[in-house]
């Protein structure tokens, strides 16, 4: 057993923070938040010329051939800065599940423009019975010639409208096992019949409904194989899951400092608050919940990195992740009093992105019903 | 024993005639008006006034300062009912707080000065108590007022101040001795909100509603607007406190959300099958049954004491500790059913319920921080109604 | 709204527990509780005299006429002793069933003599796939001539081995409905072919394993409708939750009782703990939990007593005693630290009582159901 | 980074010795024995000395003292295999309190006396210093060791000293500065707990264990018997506390338990159905599931920063704090899915997983308590771990 982190791993995390923390101030935050891009055109070429867009791609890719460990990092430290934008959409959703699945023609094509921060995408799955539950998979694609026709609703995909491509998640067979018949396309986010329309969230996180107006894809827009998608969005979507606990950690971590350090200098009856044992308690309690999350997350990412099998462990994160970082942001706000609950204070900040990353690939219940299923399968 | 609402039939029939007047007179303009912006419009100030007309904000008050017959039981049942048709008593603090510790301890000049207007519903007061470094230590605050001839000048630093840019007055905590103990040092005045040197910045919350930093630079208030005696103040503010946390413990405000999430279950398929058959749904909708039913005898328990001419003490308290931790749970026990469509804003596509349960949950986030946080609370339930040493 | 007690109730209150710090002193308690009666003679003769067994039976059935909230306040009283003995499954169990459903003839036989303190009876239910669901009831009670031939197994009877009468649960037809074709009987004790066997539980309270092997029952023993006695049953199981509930309350203000003055006693670091802000938030929260469990199960006695539908509050009291009952003693055990788990102090007992109290009539997930199944029909 | 429990396949080699070892000697008497009576029977006092000739109680100890090749990892696989076996590594004072302190502070002829028969498994050591007003305060204890001639004397009463009725020797903390400041004030000795004046009684627990009361009349202890400096022994106490709380966190001990709940779900039917369909079962189960690996976390990360050399501190802490009270949430579901069974006592007809859950339930209440409070690690977590000021 061993804790350490390579030396290349505390580089990434120690100089993701400083960059965040000279560049994301919380003005361009919050100008982010506000703006409809979602993002800072100079910010996200500043982040490509650091390699994170590159970071978990192979070589041959464009990419620098970092583990999922490193990513989880560079993740941690976006979560701990609130950072919104485009990245894990393009570089997890988007890429990642290219390099899965790809052809080696879709790969050469498409991974080294993400690498270098020219090409954002994103991953279109949930629809108006969403619970990443494939019976609530209704977009249609039928084949027509040499290309599919995608017609139906998404909701819920990030920074569509600033995607070069979606990858969609649609039905192209109906079978009597709902898993069955569903296939993941690349498709142009330009593509005629493709109407966008902005969903107001909690945390502005640039989410968008896609209605594909009988979109014509070419058949070789397929991701992976024909009619067996879901086990590949499966995979995704646990890796994504970790890779949202990961920033839940670094957004824990960030409202743990802020509450420590309010309850430091703030001084009632007399004394700094963080003296009376009612504060201290929540403190400790917050510190315990983050400290859960923070290994269950590393854990998952080594199994990942390991290729030891994960999905229990990452679904163990997912619920753990999502029940603990509400109670950190809730006994945040505790400590922290009316300050805290006043928007220009960073509080709400954290805690609107917890309200949507605890949604984000399954809610906790979700993921204890995955739990459960591996717990009632096995012995 | 009885936990119903009204107990006699002169009670049921006041009862009715405010829920009539309500079914009647309540438009969804108004509610929107005093949930956001708390009776600001037109619509709402009307509305007031309309409840003034009918004797309603001045239950129980002498009829020489414009009061009407009633009783707390009275108020008790208005409240009820306001809160059962989901919209707030206009002029609150004007009604529960100023109005009381005018009538009890102001001169008669004052009385004969507010009393009436807050009695036809005119004015509303704003609640000047808390101060950058004076928060759950009410007594560590710090703007001073200074007397010179026949005024206070006063000088300093207001926050949350939540009625300040709509309250026509501004029901002020000073301090006017330097020397004295803490709590023999402050006293409270009815400042008006338009006089010279007082201004008023918004601050904006997590839960959408604007409260306000309101700053004096030698404010004068003439001695006549000092409320009581002297230095009293801060005895007057414990007594009204006490009165808030039980006006703002309404339990039959939550039974309605509650209703429309069960509504919402009713009509949503998830993983292919209607809400209402999944027990995990089921289980936590009636866990927030339970607590819904457990707020309001706690509720009810502390009103009857009133009634009976008991002063509740830590019940007040808990009553409000526990809406205040309640309303908090059953936002995200709506989140958790709603889903990715309770994380949409009221103006959004596809939103359910109109924002209501994203925005409770945003809003829950303060109730168990003003009025008393849950810690201060959980310490004087300790100490007074338990008996604990004090720390 | 009032939540005044009559001089009555503030006396039956008052004289009980009097009563019993008296006559029920710490020691009798364990000497009744290792015993294998369970109860001691003399102190439940005083009870009689006392009047008890008599306070909710009608004046012409040897009763003092007392109302349901008067039985709740004894039996708090009851609960804050930790009593152990034949009183709930005498005069709750049985004596409220024979009330609600017997014969006039039933009641006259059997209600003064109950209400003398002259005749111990219980209810038997539940079997071993026990869950008060209709469905799991499959001792059958077969009609042979003027009699029936009860046969099967009954599981945690309480004092069944002191009880001059059984009622129990049978099935007398097997219909599609599972609730349809349940009969209660009245069964001699002492019949042929009971056979009584002690189930140890963690509270000592005397839970007996009864097999009925072709027990022989006289049809004029048929207690109630024959085949419909699920619907009273429902009713009585109600009735009994809620005085269940009534020794939680009184149970919860006695550790909360012991947990405070401890608190104020205890030196450490110098001070009374009680000083120490965690354990005076422990104390708030127990008082939290406690006055809920105190006025939920008030108003459901209300209820009962002013026959309004009391079915969903009933269960709310119930749930939520369960739950805040637990709490309280853990709590309590918190506070009281080392001691508390000591044999000899008090507070085994409460935590022992607290196990057989939160599953009896119901755990919490059974009430919930019930709250929700109101919740979803009504509207 | 890594969370296997081995990492090279040297260390692989080891565990898989144990658990052999563990699969072949582990009989179910001794496991009771070592539950209930603390290994007080000839098989599990036989087992200890088994252990003894492996080497296994001396991990990492000088040879000349009795000890063996190993290290920190090897103690921490074998106590891991051993909690997967579900039981306790026999004579665990001594092994891993009393025998780390003398050979790190105790004289050259105690290290010789003692460390090679707890190494050898002979010897069992009780622990002395909780007394009735020194709990969490554990500076208050009033314990009096009085220097004289070769010997001290020393007299009082200690409480909760669980192994005491069949330790060997007793690990005792007594004052031997009246006027020094508390925490330079306390020393450690080794008595016989044949010593003359010694009375032991004992007290009975919830959890059904024993523990003692233990009283000193005038108690001659030689002087060679003082643990390592006189007047130092608080921080001795702090050191292997610390190293005692991370012994108690055996996660691995949680998952055995699980299981066989697991296994009740599918075969018992309750409300005529499977209890593995019921999906309140499968979410409470699968979040003790989710529990029992955060745990697992905790523990590891606890012990990998030993490996690295690093000291843990609120760490081991935290992993104390969240397996006691996981162990109690852990009971509670249990008692939860079997019911009216589950509050069967061991040898009553009809209880399941032979009474486990039942005797878990009332043991755990006391895990929150022991070694350090709940209430006491959140303090040090806060200000040792999160720098909050102390009160």
């Amino acid at each position: 057993m061993d804790i350490k982190f390579t030396e290349e791993q505390q580089l990434i995390r120690k100089s993701a923070r400083q960059f965040l923390m000279d560049k994301c101030p919380s003005s361009l935050l919050r100008e982010m938040v506000e703006g409809t891009k979602g993002y800072s055109d100079e910010l996200w070429r500043q982040m490509a010329e650091l390699g994170w867009m590159a970071l978990i791609f192979p070589e041959e890719f464009g990419g620098t051939g970092g583990n999922f460990m490193e990513l989880i990092l560079l993740l941690e430290e976006m979560g701990r800065a609130c950072l919104p934008g485009p990245f894990f959409s393009t570089v997890v959703l988007g890429g990642l599940t290219i390099l899965e699945a790809g052809t080696k023609q879709q790969k050469q094509e498409l991974l080294p423009k993400i690498a270098k921060g020219e090409l954002i995408a994103t991953l279109a799955i949930t629809e108006s019975e969403s619970d990443y539950d494939p019976s609530s998979i209704t977009v249609t694609a039928k084949a027509k010639g040499e290309s599919f026709i995608v017609h139906g609703t998404k909701l819920f995909v990030p920074n569509a409208h600033v995607a070069d491509y979606l990858l969609c998640v649609a039905r192209t067979e109906k079978g009597k096992d709902p898993e069955d018949g569903i296939t993941l396309f690349v498709i142009d986010g330009k593509a005629e019949g493709i109407k966008y329309t902005l969903l107001n969230t909690m945390a502005k996180d640039k989410q968008y409904e896609i209605f594909f107006n009988k979109v014509r894809v070419p058949k070789e827009n397929v991701l992976g194989e024909l009619n067996k998608g879901w086990g590949l969005l499966k995979k995704i979507l646990q890796k994504a899951a970790l890779a949202k606990c990961a920033e839940m950690v670094g957004g824990g971590q960030q409202v743990l400092d802020m509450a420590v350090s309010y309850a430091k200098k703030r001084v009632q009856f007399g004394k700094p608050i963080g003296s009376f044992q009612a504060i201290q308690h929540h403190c400790s309690n917050m510190l315990v919940d983050l400290d859960g999350c923070r290994w269950v997350t590393y854990k998952g990412a080594w199994m990942i990195d390991e290729d030891i099998p994960y999905e229990k462990e990452v679904s163990i994160a997912k619920a753990w992740c999502n029940d603990a970082f509400r109670r950190i942001v809730a006994l945040g706000h505790q400590v922290i009093g009316g300050v805290g609950y006043c928007e220009d204070h960073d509080m709400p900040l954290y805690f609107r992105m917890g309200r949507m990353a605890e949604i984000t690939f399954g809610d906790s219940d979700f993921h204890r019903e995955i739990v459960a299923k591996q717990l009632f399968s096995a012995g | 024993m009885n936990f119903n609402l009204t107990s006699t039939p002169e009670e049921e029939k006041f009862r009715q005639e405010v829920s009539d007047f309500l079914d009647k007179e309540l438009t969804d303009e108004i509610r929107r008006q005093y949930a956001i912006d708390k009776g600001l419009g037109p619509e709402g100030r009307a509305f007031a006034l309309k409840l003034g007309a009918k004797g309603w904000l001045g239950l129980g008050w002498p009829k020489e300062y414009g009061g009407s017959d009633g009783s707390i039981i009275h108020d008790f049942i208005l409240v009820q009912e306001f809160a059962r048709h989901e919209v707030h008593i206009p002029n609150e603090v004007a009604r529960f707080m100023s109005g009381p510790t005018i009538l009890h301890h102001g001169s008669e000049e004052m009385k004969r000065e507010f009393l009436p207007r807050i009695a036809r519903g005119e004015i509303e007061f704003g609640l000047g108590y808390t101060e950058p470094p004076a928060g759950s230590d009410l007594l560590a605050m710090q703007m001073v007022a200074v007397e010179k001839e026949d005024c206070y000048l006063i000088t300093g630093q207001k926050t949350f101040n939540t009625e300040s840019h709509y309250a026509d007055y501004h029901w002020l905590a000073a301090k006017t001795d330097l020397n004295a103990p803490k709590h023999e040092s402050i006293s409270l005045f009815v400042v008006d909100q338009r006089s010279p040197g007082i201004t008023i910045t918004p601050i904006w919350t997590l839960g959408g509603e604007r409260t306000n930093e309101v700053f004096y630079d030698d404010v004068r208030v003439p001695k006549n607007r000092l409320v009581g005696e002297k230095n009293r103040g801060f005895y007057y503010m414990i007594e009204a406190l006490n009165y808030e946390r039980l006006m703002m413990s309404q339990t039959e405000r939550l039974v309605p959300i509650l209703n429309r999430i069960i509504e919402y279950t009713r009509q949503t398929r998830r993983n292919g099958k209607l809400m209402t058959e999944d027990p995990l749904v089921r289980n936590k909708l009636a866990q927030m049954a339970i607590e819904i039913e457990v707020s309001k005898c706690l509720e009810y328990r502390a009103f009857a004491m009133l009634f009976e001419g008991r002063s509740p003490d830590y019940e007040s308290g808990i009553s409000k500790l526990f809406i205040s931790e309640l309303y908090q749970r059953l936002a995200y026990t709506g989140m958790e059913i709603l889903g990715f469509f309770g994380r949409l804003d009221e103006d959004s596509k596809w939103v359910p319920l109109r924002g209501e349960i994203s925005r409770l949950c945003r809003m829950s986030v303060v109730y168990t921080i003003g009025g008393g946080t849950s810690e201060i609370i959980r310490n004087l339930t300790a100490t007074r109604g338990l008996g604990l040493p004090r720390n």
